[in-house]
């Protein structure tokens, strides 16, 4: 692991009125790392993505982006400073085509800004990167459809290219492979692993199975708090885990 | 569905296809004077210009950016004030032409935008709706507070030809102030088209869809608004400006919420899902007003019961509607549906306008002087204390929307086939 | 002193109208997300349907029969013409309502022409209940303030105290879990919009013969409602009751006294300027309080949004 | 209605051949006011008015010149100064060089300037403004201009005239004044204070003050006010909802004095007011019926009467303005050029069969006519309004009202 992590988590708390749901969390990922939250139903999954991408305020401790402190931070400014990050429910632009979306998610990371000089469609360098894009998430054939009518997989797989379009070199997903068959599910991961290469991931799975072939650590929440942080293999092995989690779920889901 | 907006085309330079109606909507703004050339067609082709613009710049909201404003007049207004105070302002004004006033206009009214957007576009929805109607009122209640700018209940006037001659035009006439209008109008479309395709009128559609997602691709949803509520602004102030060459005053009534709720409704019943629906909208609410308000009184009632039904069975406004059927045009399947609509619309017109004689029919025997018995109404007279056409008319309207409705199924039918490719589903 | 009384009266008299009109707006806001433009239409509707039969029928008739005539009216609205519009989301349902607005009124011209109907309080209370230095104060007006009560007390004990209620209330904070709860939100959708017009309506019948019924009452009405329940805060009954008195008060008192703005600056401590005429300020100067008091409630409703959007008493945002 | 007479932007915008060619056989004159929205009662009032004067008083009389008949065309301006602009330029395109109008001063000002800039820049198709109703002072002072003529009192002259009345009414020690807040409302406020100051230094003014115009739903804080500060009467120019709302409160509250108005007359207003106005509404106005003035206006009264029964005889001034325009096209021999009709009816003098000369003051175009005080009731009235069996009694003349009124107009007439 390397010296100056990318995303540093600090006794992070959140209570929703006298409900504790995260209990102080601590946690360190590094560059590059692909790292997996998963835990059972109900452990503060997307809370705890929610807190570090801003959405919510945390009610104590501190989240550090490369070493900055997003406290306070709006939504727009933290994805700003190199992060991005995907829904648990699909959250598209449904009236706009496929096109839109991913060159609407360039636009800011290519300078353009607030910019009301400069013509997009002119613009052939964001059409071509847009279209890079469309071919990573093998879209490209979609291409001038309204968003809203593709099929789940496809528009699971156009919020992946949303998130990744920006160029932040820390992307966030929730639950990416939610709700979806196996064969969809194998697909959603080699597309993962195939746009995040060199990039910092931390997910959020439910799914065991995606989790094993992807992340290189694994930390396991329940009830708010992390019980084990490790290589997918210790994590196996970890007594607490299985105890927790692994054994009622595995048994369920297989 | 009808609320796609414009097709993003991945050449990268304006096409002939993008230059074309462009070109087509110069050539008839050009043309339309020497075919409609009594004053008072041009007067109210240089309204609807006006008017056209004033959509258009609302659409920058409602369309494309998703934001509900019930006081929109206001910046319209500002800017119009403003510019009848500088033609009052004589030594200024003397040396300045006048087809350059507009942009005063528009100063004034982005000004006004950016003072009022700094709050109004922290939100969308419900507060920004909620707070456009509140700022609406008050301005419209200090337009006869204020009177310095106002100019109280009679308004301000000015005189226009006192400008600077331009290229020896003093503007004396209604069809030298048609082509200002329509050069203006041209400019002004064509700038607020190519806003809708910079990152901000990109964005702005984006932030109208979700405006959480678009906040996590590093763009403030708040600032897309404000930066959309200003572009609009300024465009209602060259409106206004418009406004202030064509009539040469201002009242209160370019404030109020009448106004307002006047250019909502054109936007709409044009539809705000595409660029060009609201000029249809004016356009179609001009005529329906003035033809109408010929024929009958009761023209309103007609008016407010056909929003309703707009609203009610096409969203999408008149532009939807014509939209709609590009994919069965695309598919080459437009022709299935003719025979349909025949069978759906024409007992539908004929049962609708037999309703609308029924309640002529019933207003003239209520409301005519004692001793007019007679009426006229679709090139037929009849007493309208007759028993026959009450009849008439009711078993008209009740058979042809009954038959009307017996056809719809058909015509749903008819219309998903025009919509499916051949040989399958996707 | 005397004249205090006499406001606070008239300006209770008012705010519970509002409030009546506000109670099933907030109702139908908070469950259906629809701000109700035609709601205070329901409410000339009242008005027009109750002089009608009070013709034939008498007052009292009408006061029974005309609320849930439009009660009737206003779910067949919803019914035939808003859950239709509701897929399309909120802004066309916002524009449906405003057309609708727009097309009663051009109905009520219709059947009704243009001028002022003579609907009168019914004549056992056309007497003065009490002066107070030589103001009266109408028999018709205590008798409004105790309908408007007793409509607020059955309503909070429906809220509270039945099923019907439970659901309702569980709607407005929660609307999507109701739902999942299996309770047929359509119907229940129906039920409070018809229950909500209904009792604009009931403010329009005991309303007509003071305010007069005339077709552009809903109009002087109309934005008035949504600015009480915004200022009130979304789903809160308190919340819309807090806020019509507020108004109802603060209009009247700002119309029953002068506060002249001249004397507000001097007593911050400017001068007023020597040469007042044609000067930018001279409107400023010489603002007294009655001309703006019916435009206070936007001012209000405008600072509301902008410091504290989810109003008074709103634990939502609007 | 028929639709014979709603002429207007259709046929504008489907005939692009100018029609500018005048017919010898008819002199067109445009009635510009509402006549959709909700002032639509009154504007199709006047306009039956009108239409009825221009048949019975001009053309069963054998029209002007040779047999020229007049046609009054209406044209629905929705009483918007925009709208009415509009109407305007449709009227002059069909050939119509007369334009009347009356509701709404913004209106009339709006007009007075479009006609008085239209006529400049376009001297062959010339028009007269004549404003039978609008009653802004600045209309015949500093806004005057030599197309337009007003057949009504302005607001200061019925001032003039109603305080001179308000003076010899020893009983009456305090007076509130109350108005809508616009130019008009304004107006009648200051004119009431000076001109009682100077009349009857005695009386104290306790109130002066202005309300929102079309916004107040409830009169009973002003109503409150007003018998606070006993005042023995109350003068307003509140006129439409705003007369009516503010009536009714001030006499459900108990108040017993004179309420002057210069509105609270038909157009529905009588049949509300009803019993609960006897006695106490008053109303300044010109053209008196209860008792009928001449036998001439008993006969016309009974005639509109008969043919427009849910109608009232409400604005006498309506067959002035046709009487008179008559009048001066046959003087001037022509009725296409305007200039010389104008000239024509500038200093006329006109035997009004409501009683008395009108005088058109060529100064400022303003006409000087006897006004009347009347009382709302339903004793000895003749002919009452909105069929209600009340009407407007005269309780006090007064001859050639205001004819020493100054004014500061500064007629600019064409060279």
């Amino acid at each position: 692991m390397s010296t100056t992590s990318a995303l540093k988590l600090q006794d992070l708390k959140k209570n929703f009125g006298k409900a504790e749901i995260i209990r102080g969390v601590s946690l360190d990922i590094g560059e590059s790392e692909r790292h997996a939250i998963i835990g059972p139903n109900g452990a503060g999954k997307s809370t705890l993505f929610n807190l570090i991408t801003g959405r919510f305020p945390p009610t104590s401790g501190k989240v550090f982006l490369h070493g900055h402190d997003l406290a306070g931070k709006a939504p727009f400014e933290i994805n700003r400073m190199g992060l991005s990050r995907s829904f648990q429910i699909t959250n598209i632009f449904p009236k706009m085509t496929v096109f839109e979306n991913v060159r609407c998610a360039l636009l800011w990371a290519e300078g353009y800004r607030y910019s009301f000089w400069n013509i997009v469609n002119r613009a052939s360098h964001l059409a071509d990167a847009t279209d890079e894009i469309l071919a990573q998430i093998n879209l490209t054939e979609r291409r001038e459809l309204p968003a809203g009518v593709l099929s789940y997989a496809e528009q699971r797989a156009l919020e992946i290219g949303i998130t990744i379009a920006g160029g932040a070199d820390v992307i966030m997903l929730d639950e990416p492979t939610a709700g979806m068959s196996h064969s969809e599910t194998d697909y959603i991961v080699d597309l993962i692993r195939k746009v995040t290469v060199g990039k910092t991931l931390i997910m959020v799975e439910h799914d065991m199975g995606v989790v094993f072939g992807l992340a290189d650590r694994i930390s396991v929440l329940v009830y708010g708090e992390i019980i084990a942080t490790g290589k997918p293999e210790e994590v196996r092995a970890n007594a607490k885990v299985q105890e927790a989690y692994l054994g009622a779920a595995l048994e369920a889901e297989h | 569905m009808t609320d796609i907006t414009q097709k993003s085309t991945a050449t990268p330079a304006m096409t002939m296809g993008n230059t074309l109606p462009w070109i087509l909507a110069a050539a008839f703004l050009f043309i339309a004077p020497i075919i409609f050339s009594s004053n008072s067609a041009i007067t109210i082709m240089n309204q609807m210009g006006i008017t056209m613009v004033f959509a258009l710049a609302y659409n920058m909201l409602l369309g494309q950016g998703g934001m509900l404003s019930f006081g929109h007049a206001v910046y319209m207004g500002v800017g119009g004030f403003a510019c009848v105070h500088v033609m009052n302002m004589t030594d200024l004004f003397e040396k300045m032409p006048l087809p350059v006033l507009p942009i005063v206009g528009g100063l004034v009214g982005m000004l006004f935008a950016i003072a009022i957007g700094s709050f109004s576009t922290r939100k969308a929805g419900t507060v920004f709706a909620m707070i456009s109607l509140g700022v609406g009122e008050l301005v419209a209640a200090c337009s006869v507070i204020i009177v310095v700018f106002f100019g109280g209940e009679e308004g301000v006037s000015g005189d226009r030809t006192y400008g600077m001659p331009f290229f020896g035009i003093e503007f004396l006439r209604q069809i030298e102030v048609y082509y200002l209008t329509s050069f203006w109008l041209l400019v002004s479309a064509l700038l607020m088209f190519l806003f809708s395709r910079t990152p901000v009128g990109r964005m702005a559609n984006a932030v109208r869809d979700n405006p959480e997602r678009a906040e996590f691709l590093g763009y403030s949803a708040r600032w897309v608004r404000f930066y959309s509520f200003v572009a609009s602004g300024f465009f209602c102030g060259i409106a206004g400006g418009l406004f202030a060459i064509n009539f040469e005053i201002l009242t209160e009534e370019n404030l109020n919420l009448a106004t307002s709720g006047g250019i909502l409704l054109m936007t709409f019943l044009g539809g705000a899902g595409f660029f060009f629906g609201p000029v249809l909208g004016v356009v179609t609410f001009v005529l329906l007003q003035t033809v109408l308000g010929l024929q009958t009184e009761l023209w309103a009632l007609y008016v407010g019961a056909l929003f309703l039904a707009t609203v009610m069975f096409f969203p999408g406004g008149l532009s939807g509607l014509i939209m709609m059927h590009v994919t069965p045009m695309r598919l080459g399947k437009l022709n299935r549906l003719y025979v349909p609509y025949l069978k759906v619309f024409v007992p539908a017109i004929i049962g609708t306008l037999s309703l609308c004689g029924f309640i002529e029919i019933l207003f003239h025997a209520r409301h005519a002087a004692l001793g007019e018995d007679e009426m006229t109404i679709f090139w037929t007279t009849f007493s309208s204390h007759a028993i026959l056409p009450w009849i008439i008319t009711i078993v008209v309207a009740v058979g042809g929307i009954w038959l009307a409705k017996q056809s719809a199924p058909e015509l749903n039918e008819a219309w998903h086939d025009a919509n499916t490719p051949d040989g399958g589903a996707r | 002193m005397d004249l205090v009384l006499v406001n606070l009266i008239d300006g209770l008299v008012t705010g519970l109208l509002l409030f009546m009109l506000s109670a099933g707006l907030t109702l139908i806001f908070s469950m259906m997300g629809v701000l109700n433009f035609a709601h205070a239409s329901f409410y000339m509707l009242g008005a027009y349907f109750a002089y009608q039969i009070s013709i034939y029928l008498g007052f009292w008739m009408g006061l029974l029969i005309a609320p849930p005539l439009v009660g009737l009216l206003g779910a067949g609205v919803e019914r035939y013409g808003l859950r239709r519009v509701h897929q399309y989301g909120h802004v066309p349902e916002l524009i449906f309502t405003f057309g609708l607005a727009l097309l009663i009124e051009e109905v009520v011209q219709f059947i009704w022409g243009r001028n002022a109907m003579p609907y009168m309080e019914p004549e056992i209370l056309q007497f003065t209940a009490f002066s107070i230095a030589g103001n009266s104060i109408p028999a018709y007006k205590i008798f409004m303030i105790f309908t408007s009560v007793a409509i607020f007390i059955a309503l909070l004990f429906v809220l509270t105290r039945t099923r019907v209620g439970m659901i309702i209330q569980a709607a407005l904070s929660y609307p999507r879990t109701v739902e999942a709860l299996g309770h047929n939100v359509p119907l229940v959708f129906m039920g409070v919009f018809g229950v909500g017009t209904a009792l604009a309506g009931v403010a329009g019948v005991i309303a007509g013969p003071v305010l007069t019924t005339f077709p552009g009452m809903a109009v002087v009405l109309g934005s008035i409602v949504f600015v009480t329940i915004v200022i009130g805060g979304l789903g809160s009954l308190w919340g819309a009751l807090v806020a019509s008195l507020l108004i109802g008060w603060l209009t009247t008192f700002a119309k029953a006294y002068n506060i002249r703005m001249e004397d507000i600056l001097t007593g911050v401590g400017f001068t007023k300027p020597e040469v007042i005429w044609d000067s930018m300020w001279q409107d400023l100067w010489s603002l007294t309080s009655p001309q703006i008091a019916d435009i206070l409630p936007y001012l209000l409703m405008v600072l509301i949004l902008v410091f504290r959007p989810y109003g008074l008493f709103g634990k939502r945002d609007v | 209605m028929h639709n014979t007479v709603r002429y207007g932007l259709g046929a504008a915008l489907a005939m692009s051949v100018s029609a500018t060619a005048l017919f010898a056989d008819t002199v067109k004159i445009a009635f510009i006011d509402p006549l959709s929205g909700p002032f639509a009662a009154t504007g199709t009032n006047g306009l039956n008015q009108f239409q009825f004067a221009a048949e019975t008083l001009v053309n069963d009389k054998g029209g002007v010149l040779d047999g020229d008949t007049f046609e009054v065309l209406g044209f629905d301006n929705k009483i918007s100064p925009k709208e009415s602009l509009i109407q305007l330029q449709v009227a002059i395109d069909q050939g119509v060089r007369y334009v009347v109008q009356g509701n709404s001063s913004g209106v009339a000002n709006a007009l007075t300037d479009a006609i008085d800039k239209h006529n400049r820049r376009n001297p062959d198709s010339q028009v007269l403004f004549l404003n039978y109703s609008a009653v802004d002072p600045a209309l015949t002072n500093e806004k005057c201009n030599f197309w337009h003529f007003r057949f009504d009192g302005h607001a200061d002259m019925k001032m003039d005239a109603l305080t001179d009345v308000i003076a010899q009414d020893d009983s009456i020690k305090k007076v509130y004044v109350i108005g809508q807040d616009y130019s008009f409302g304004k107006a009648v406020g200051s004119a009431a204070q000076s001109m009682l100051a100077e009349k009857r230094p005695d009386i104290e003014i306790v109130g002066n003050e202005l309300h929102p115009i079309g916004k107040v739903k409830d009169f009973t804080p002003y109503a409150r006010k007003i018998q606070a500060s006993e005042a023995d009467a109350v003068i307003t120019g509140n006129w439409g909802a705003d007369m009516y709302g503010l009536g009714k409160s001030i006499l459900d509250n108990g108040f017993e004095g004179p309420i002057y108005t210069y509105y609270a007359a038909a157009d529905g207003m009588t049949a509300a007011f009803g019993e609960a106005g006897k006695d106490s509404i008053r109303l300044i106005s010109e053209g008196a019926q209860n008792p009928p003035p001449t036998p001439q206006a008993a006969e016309y009264i009974e005639a509109f009467k008969a043919k427009y029964p849910d109608g009232n005889v409400s604005q006498s001034r309506i067959t002035n303005t046709i009487e008179m325009l008559a009048k001066a096209i046959e003087e001037a021999g022509t009725a296409t050029d305007v200039q010389k009709v104008a000239a024509a009816l500038e200093g006329m003098e006109h035997e009004t069969m409501w009683g008395g000369t009108v005088y058109m003051r060529p100064e400022d175009h303003q006409a000087i006519q006897n006004m009347h005080v009347f009382v709302h009731t339903n004793d000895d009235i003749t002919y009452d309004y909105d069929n209600s069996g009340y009407g407007m009694l005269t309780e006090s003349t007064i001859e050639n009202a205001g004819a020493d009124t100054p004014t500061t107009c500064d007629m600019k007439r064409p060279s």
